[in-house]
């Protein structure tokens, strides 16, 4: 792809022996290490959540509930919603992975603003302090959606805590998407047009258009919150001449676009694996391209679809009703386009490929349910049921954190220099594939058959299929705590890996494993369209 | 520089008479719904600041990009927000206010 | 001025690359601004929509004549930085000290008229929307919505301002100690933009604020 | 364990079909990606030896073919949620009304008949239901699963569902807004019953004191007798010396206001006279009539409308 010249790198010029103090660490400006930081913090983060989910999933088994006190657990799945959303599926794959290769796959040096990009790591984990201080010294009981007037003026929890830790982490999402856009702009390699990126960078770029403009506005209506909760003041509480409305409105507009802040980079490191694995170019580059670029702009026009029993006008309900069913067409068209890639290609089973094909499967089953929740009269039905809990974890957490796990998986190598145990890898895929369907599949059918959200306690009716999830459940956990294991046990035992073991093209394979602190050795040229992989013929199996 | 001072000075005179009729427009009878028409000239003065002291037009092209970025989806926000309000018939318990 | 100061960052291919790219950081900064503001003009156009009458007497209950004259402040230090700007561009660092001066000083000015003298006036109105707010009666609700959006939009530009004014003594004192010069200001126009943008915020405030809701 | 809902409502079926075509759509849609999937990875594994020709390079038709396609299904669906969610919640004017006011963590029934009921909704199969809904404290949500419907219920303002139910039975009633910590326990349930068997239960529930009953107390507490009279017969035939509207027979009859419009007396305009007087003035008398805002409860006020709605010119005799 380049005529990058690649020395033999000695093991002190790699990015990960350039100091070993903590100090080093700490005041890093290199974004490779601030992207190591962020693999720790993200991590501590989604075991936190996950462990609440599982107190859930526990309590849920008998219809009477197996915690004692619904306070405990409307605290508990608040819990889980502001740890997984904001401090592990919005920021997941852009400050980890996204860091780590923004500048490899363009062939930069360093992001364009690193200090800025190491105070965003620091704003995440002061968020991170003040969100645990709140959550653990008493909690929020709203779910993380915050509806007034029960967050303004009814609950008795720490709000203005938990709030004023999403406004600061949402600073340092800013700060991250601001960068993002910015280097992709302007410090691609000589050669590196916006036709030659590759589709991760491109989903990235999506990603940080909606970063950028709608976090905004989620700390402007969090500070409205706040300054109602402790003012008694009601911009949203209908007694003093507000609209609670209001506040959905506002809320959804970041909140909605949120949920492809997480899905899009998702986007991104499937498109990068099916070609690699297929040894094929990528089926309609540009389609996908502008189909990420169409989900940024569109995702912003559809939030009302929250709304469409909330008491909204018959018109907007409508409105939102079309264009929520126009932003299924380009993740219609993203699906179609990764078959495609399969197609006459040279398909390899690794772990990546097998967490990738597990996204196609869920993502797409996720997106479809999303079309039962877009069209109107269905939606009265199933809104605010399991059927919607159902929908977005199956796009949220089988689509996004597949694509996590496979990603990290596909660029492990690239990252520590070590192979991962290519068995426990592929074994954990199929765990989580098979746990996630047993956990979340049953929860469509409660759904349908009326079981609510957010209820601590249920009718006995909805007992089995309850049961059968929690049984999923074990087996999803098993699945995330095996990656855990056997990938910490690589960083020690792994086997070297070279500078290209899946033999996939991109610049971030040019340089070495673990890539040079300065991540090439010379600037390198592109002169070929992505995904050139070479014709079937002369495929080798690698090494 | 005595050229880019003058086009500064220029653009200042400007906004003062903006910000005069302005001044100005919000004296006039008005109907109540029709009061927002006094932001016309604040428009017009954003779009002075815009071009002329912060230079939109100098730079790198991907500054006119973000500009219109901003403008693009500040509209979004303003138009498909008030979509609701505007075209719903809310039946009040009792008048909002509060004692 | 030294040539040190013309160097460039690793990540760069050259000094005018980092220039330009800090001067793009700043708008896409703006950006966001744009939208964090965009908020709350959404409260005002949604929340005036339910209580016209309301915003309209807790408008008329505010000060014009500081507003007003804020506002002429505000203008004239965004075009003085502006023209110091313009000085530096031609190398004459003397100039954009004494403008970016006249404009930190204009800044203080609105400060001390905002939050000294109109907001203290407010205080003791009754304005802040609080248990004892001065409105009641009908429009009490209205109103006191409009005195949420006004002490929270002046609250959140006057911090605004006050970081703009920490950026303006730090572009002071950079060229104080001869830091800048024809060949070398980004930081000049970066911190340009944000002072500018500040200013815009007003202008769109302002009559939100004072005009809108004050008929004859 | 059951794992199909009862269609209890005229609409449910129609919305289980719209329900069923995503079902079929999706399924289809599914089918076709996981089945190419596999078709690929078996056919076109890296070990076989199968002939790949020549990769296709273009690739427009493609796209434009499953862009055109998905967005034509897609609209189609849309039309159809979007009519049958009009129709949803559009009442037919002869509904019977049926007031519900939420509250933490309660839902409390009233009848026009005055006969209340908590957690537990009697009504009629075979006529139209509409509920009049609103909430004491924080937003929740009236869900009946078997109905296929469900709507917020906001503070400070009147939501409507309506449905029509065919089938006698007991149903689940939910809240499926999140509302504070007894949220899950919210729940009751909706008793169908036949005509006569729901004006049986009408008759042996409180029938003692109906909601007009309760808001003639109201009516003069409220000190509204001071000036419409003591039976609402206006002013002019009271004690009093202020010119106040006669309200009997005023519901559902033309009023002319002080702007010349001639509108018809319903629930809101009389509401709207109680709590915004300012807004619509009946023509012919001085604006004295002030504000209760405020001052009445959401439930009061209901009584205070009912009993004004009974005022017809028959009852005067």
């Amino acid at each position: 792809m380049s005529e990058v010249v690649i020395e033999t790198p000695g093991a002190a010029a790699s990015y990960l022996a350039n100091g070993v103090t903590l100090r080093s660490w700490l005041l890093t400006t290199d974004h490779k290490r601030i992207a190591v930081l962020y693999f720790g913090t993200i991590t501590f983060f989604f075991f936190i959540g996950g462990g609440a989910a599982a107190l859930l999933r526990y309590n849920l088994i008998l219809p009477q509930g197996m915690i004692g006190s619904a306070e405990t657990y409307n605290r508990l799945f608040t819990l889980h919603g502001v740890v997984m959303v904001w401090f592990f599926l919005v920021p997941a794959v852009p400050v980890t992975l996204g860091n780590f290769l923004v500048p490899l796959m363009l062939g930069a040096r360093d992001l364009a603003f690193p200090k800025l990009n190491l105070l965003s790591w620091y704003l995440f984990v002061a968020a991170g302090f003040v969100v645990l201080y709140a959550l653990f010294a008493g909690g929020v009981d709203t779910g993380w959606t915050f509806y007034t007037p029960l967050t303004s003026a009814y609950t008795n929890g720490h709000v203005v805590a938990t709030a004023v830790a999403i406004i600061v982490a949402g600073f340092s999402s800013i700060a991250t998407g601001l960068n993002f856009i910015v280097t992709i702009h302007r410090l691609r390699a000589p050669g590196m047009t916006w036709y030659r990126m590759p589709v991760f960078l491109w989903s990235l770029y999506a990603t940080s258009v909606i970063l950028v403009l709608a976090t905004p506005v989620l700390a402007m209506t969090l500070l409205l919150l706040a300054f109602e909760r402790i003012f008694h003041i009601g911009v949203f509480d209908p007694s003093l001449g507000g609209d609670p409305l209001l506040f959905q409105h506002l809320f959804w507009f970041y909140s909605h676009p949120a949920v492809y802040i997480m899905i899009l980079p998702g986007f991104g490191v499937i498109s990068e694996i099916v070609p690699a694995f297929s040894s094929k170019r990528l089926f309609g580059y540009k389609f996908v391209v502008w189909a990420s670029m169409a989900i940024a702009v569109i995702s912003f026009l559809v939030w009302g679809h929250h709304m469409f029993v909330a008491g909204t006008s018959l018109y907007s309900a409508l409105v939102f009703s079309i264009l929520s069913f126009m932003v299924a067409v380009p993740s219609a068209i993203k699906v179609f386009n990764w078959i495609g890639t399969m197609h006459k290609g040279f398909i390899r089973f690794d772990a990546p490929m097998l967490y990738a094909i597990g996204f196609i499967g869920l993502f797409t089953t996720g997106g479809l349910t999303g079309l039962f929740v877009a069209a109107l009269a269905a939606d009265v039905h199933l809104t605010q049921t399991y059927f919607v809990v159902a929908h977005f974890h199956y796009v949220m957490v089988g689509g996004m954190v597949s694509a996590y796990f496979a990603g990290l998986h596909f660029w492990w190598p690239k990252i520590t220099g070590r192979m991962y145990p290519e068995m426990w890898g592929r074994a954990g895929a199929v765990i989580i594939f098979i746990g996630f369907n047993l956990t979340f599949f049953p929860q469509f059918i409660l759904g349908y058959l009326g079981m609510p959200r957010r209820y601590h306690s249920y009718p006995p009716e909805f007992e089995v299929l309850n049961v059968l999830s929690s049984a999923g459940a074990t087996i999803l956990a098993m699945g995330y705590l095996l990656p855990l294991g056997y990938l910490t046990w690589s960083l020690f035992y792994g086997e070297r890996a070279s500078a290209n073991p899946w033999n996939a093209t991109g610049l971030e394979w040019q340089t070495a494993s673990p890539p040079l602190t300065d991540n090439f050795v010379s600037t390198p040229t592109v002169t070929e369209p992505p995904y050139n992989y070479p014709p079937p013929e002369v495929v080798h199996r690698h090494a | 520089m005595s050229q880019r001072f003058r086009s500064l000075l220029l653009a200042w005179v400007l906004l003062m008479v903006l910000l005069a009729i302005e001044f100005g427009t919000s004296f006039l009878p008005l109907d109540r719904s029709a009061r927002p028409l006094v932001l016309i000239p604040a428009v017009l003065m954003v779009a002075v600041v815009g071009t002329i002291f912060m230079e939109v037009g100098r730079g790198p092209e991907i500054v006119r990009l973000f500009a219109v970025a901003a403008l693009l989806w500040l509209s979004m926000l303003l138009g498909l927000g008030s979509l609701d309000p505007m075209t719903r018939i809310d039946y009040p318990v009792q008048a909002a206010h509060p004692r | 001025m030294p040539e040190a100061s013309l160097t460039h960052e690793f990540q760069y291919s050259s000094a005018r690359h980092q220039a330009e790219t800090a001067i793009s950081g700043m708008w896409l900064f703006l950006a966001t601004e744009v939208l964090f503001f965009g908020a709350l003009f959404l409260t005002w156009i949604y929340s005036r929509h339910w209580n016209q009458a309301g915003f309209d007497a807790g408008a008329r209950r505010t000060d014009l004549a500081i507003g007003t004259i804020n506002t002429v402040i505000l203008l004239a230090s965004s075009f003085i930085f502006s023209a110091g700007l313009a000085f530096i561009e031609a190398g004459n660092t003397r100039r954009l000290i004494q403008c970016c001066a006249i404009a930190w000083l204009l800044g203080i000015g609105f400060l001390i008229l905002k939050f000294g003298i109109e907001w203290r006036e407010d205080f003791s109105k009754h304005l802040f929307p609080g248990p004892d707010f001065a409105i009641n009666g009908p429009l009490g609700g209205g109103a006191r919505i409009f005195f949420v959006f006004y002490f929270l939009g002046t609250a959140v530009h006057g911090l605004h301002m006050i970081g703009g004014l920490v950026l303006v003594g730090w572009i002071i004192l950079r060229a104080r100690r001869d830091e800048f010069s024809f060949r070398y200001y980004t930081p000049v126009c970066v911190v340009g933009l944000y002072w500018s943008f500040v200013d815009m915020v007003w202008i769109v405030l302002y009559p939100l604020i004072y005009l809108v809701g004050r008929g004859p | 364990m059951r794992f199909w809902l009862p269609q209890a409502t005229t609409s449910a079926a129609e919305v289980d079909y719209l329900i069923l075509a995503l079902l079929l759509t999706s399924c289809a849609i599914l089918a076709l990606v996981f089945g190419l999937i596999l078709l690929y990875m078996i056919k076109y594994r890296a070990g076989s030896g199968i002939d790949r020709g020549v990769p296709g390079e273009k690739t427009w038709r493609m796209e434009a073919a499953w862009t055109v396609g998905t967005l034509l299904i897609f609209f189609g669906l849309f039309v159809w949620g979007a009519d049958l969610y009009v129709r949803l919640f559009q009442p037919p004017s002869n509904a019977l009304k049926i007031y519900v006011i939420g509250k933490q963590w309660m839902w409390k029934i009233e009848h026009q008949g005055g006969q209340r009921e908590i957690n537990a909704l009697h009504l009629p199969v075979g006529r139209p239901i509409q509920l009049v809904m609103t909430s004491e404290d924080v937003i929740h949500d009236f869900a009946i699963p078997a109905f296929r419907i469900k709507h917020d219920v906001l503070p400070g303002r009147y939501e409507t569902l309506w449905f029509e139910v065919n089938e006698p039975g007991i149903y689940r009633l939910f809240c499926t807004q999140l509302c504070g910590t007894g949220h899950a326990e919210m729940f009751g349930e909706i008793v169908a019953m036949s005509a006569p068997g729901y004006q049986n239960w009408l008759d042996q529930n409180g029938a003692e004191e109906t909601l007009a009953k309760a808001g003639e107390t109201l009516f003069m507490r409220y000190g509204c007798s001071g000036c419409h009279g003591g039976n609402g017969a206006g002013g002019s035939q009271s004690e009093s010396t202020v010119p106040a509207p006669s309200l009997t027979g005023l519901y559902g009859s033309p009023v002319t206001l002080i702007d010349g419009s001639i509108i018809t007396a319903d629930d809101l305009y009389i509401r709207d006279c109680i709590v915004l007087p300012d807004t619509r003035r009946v023509a012919g008398y001085p604006p004295l009539m002030p504000s209760f805002a405020g001052q009445i409860s959401a439930e009061d006020l209901l009584k205070i409308i009912a009993y004004i709605k009974s005022l017809t010119p028959e009852k005067q005799l």
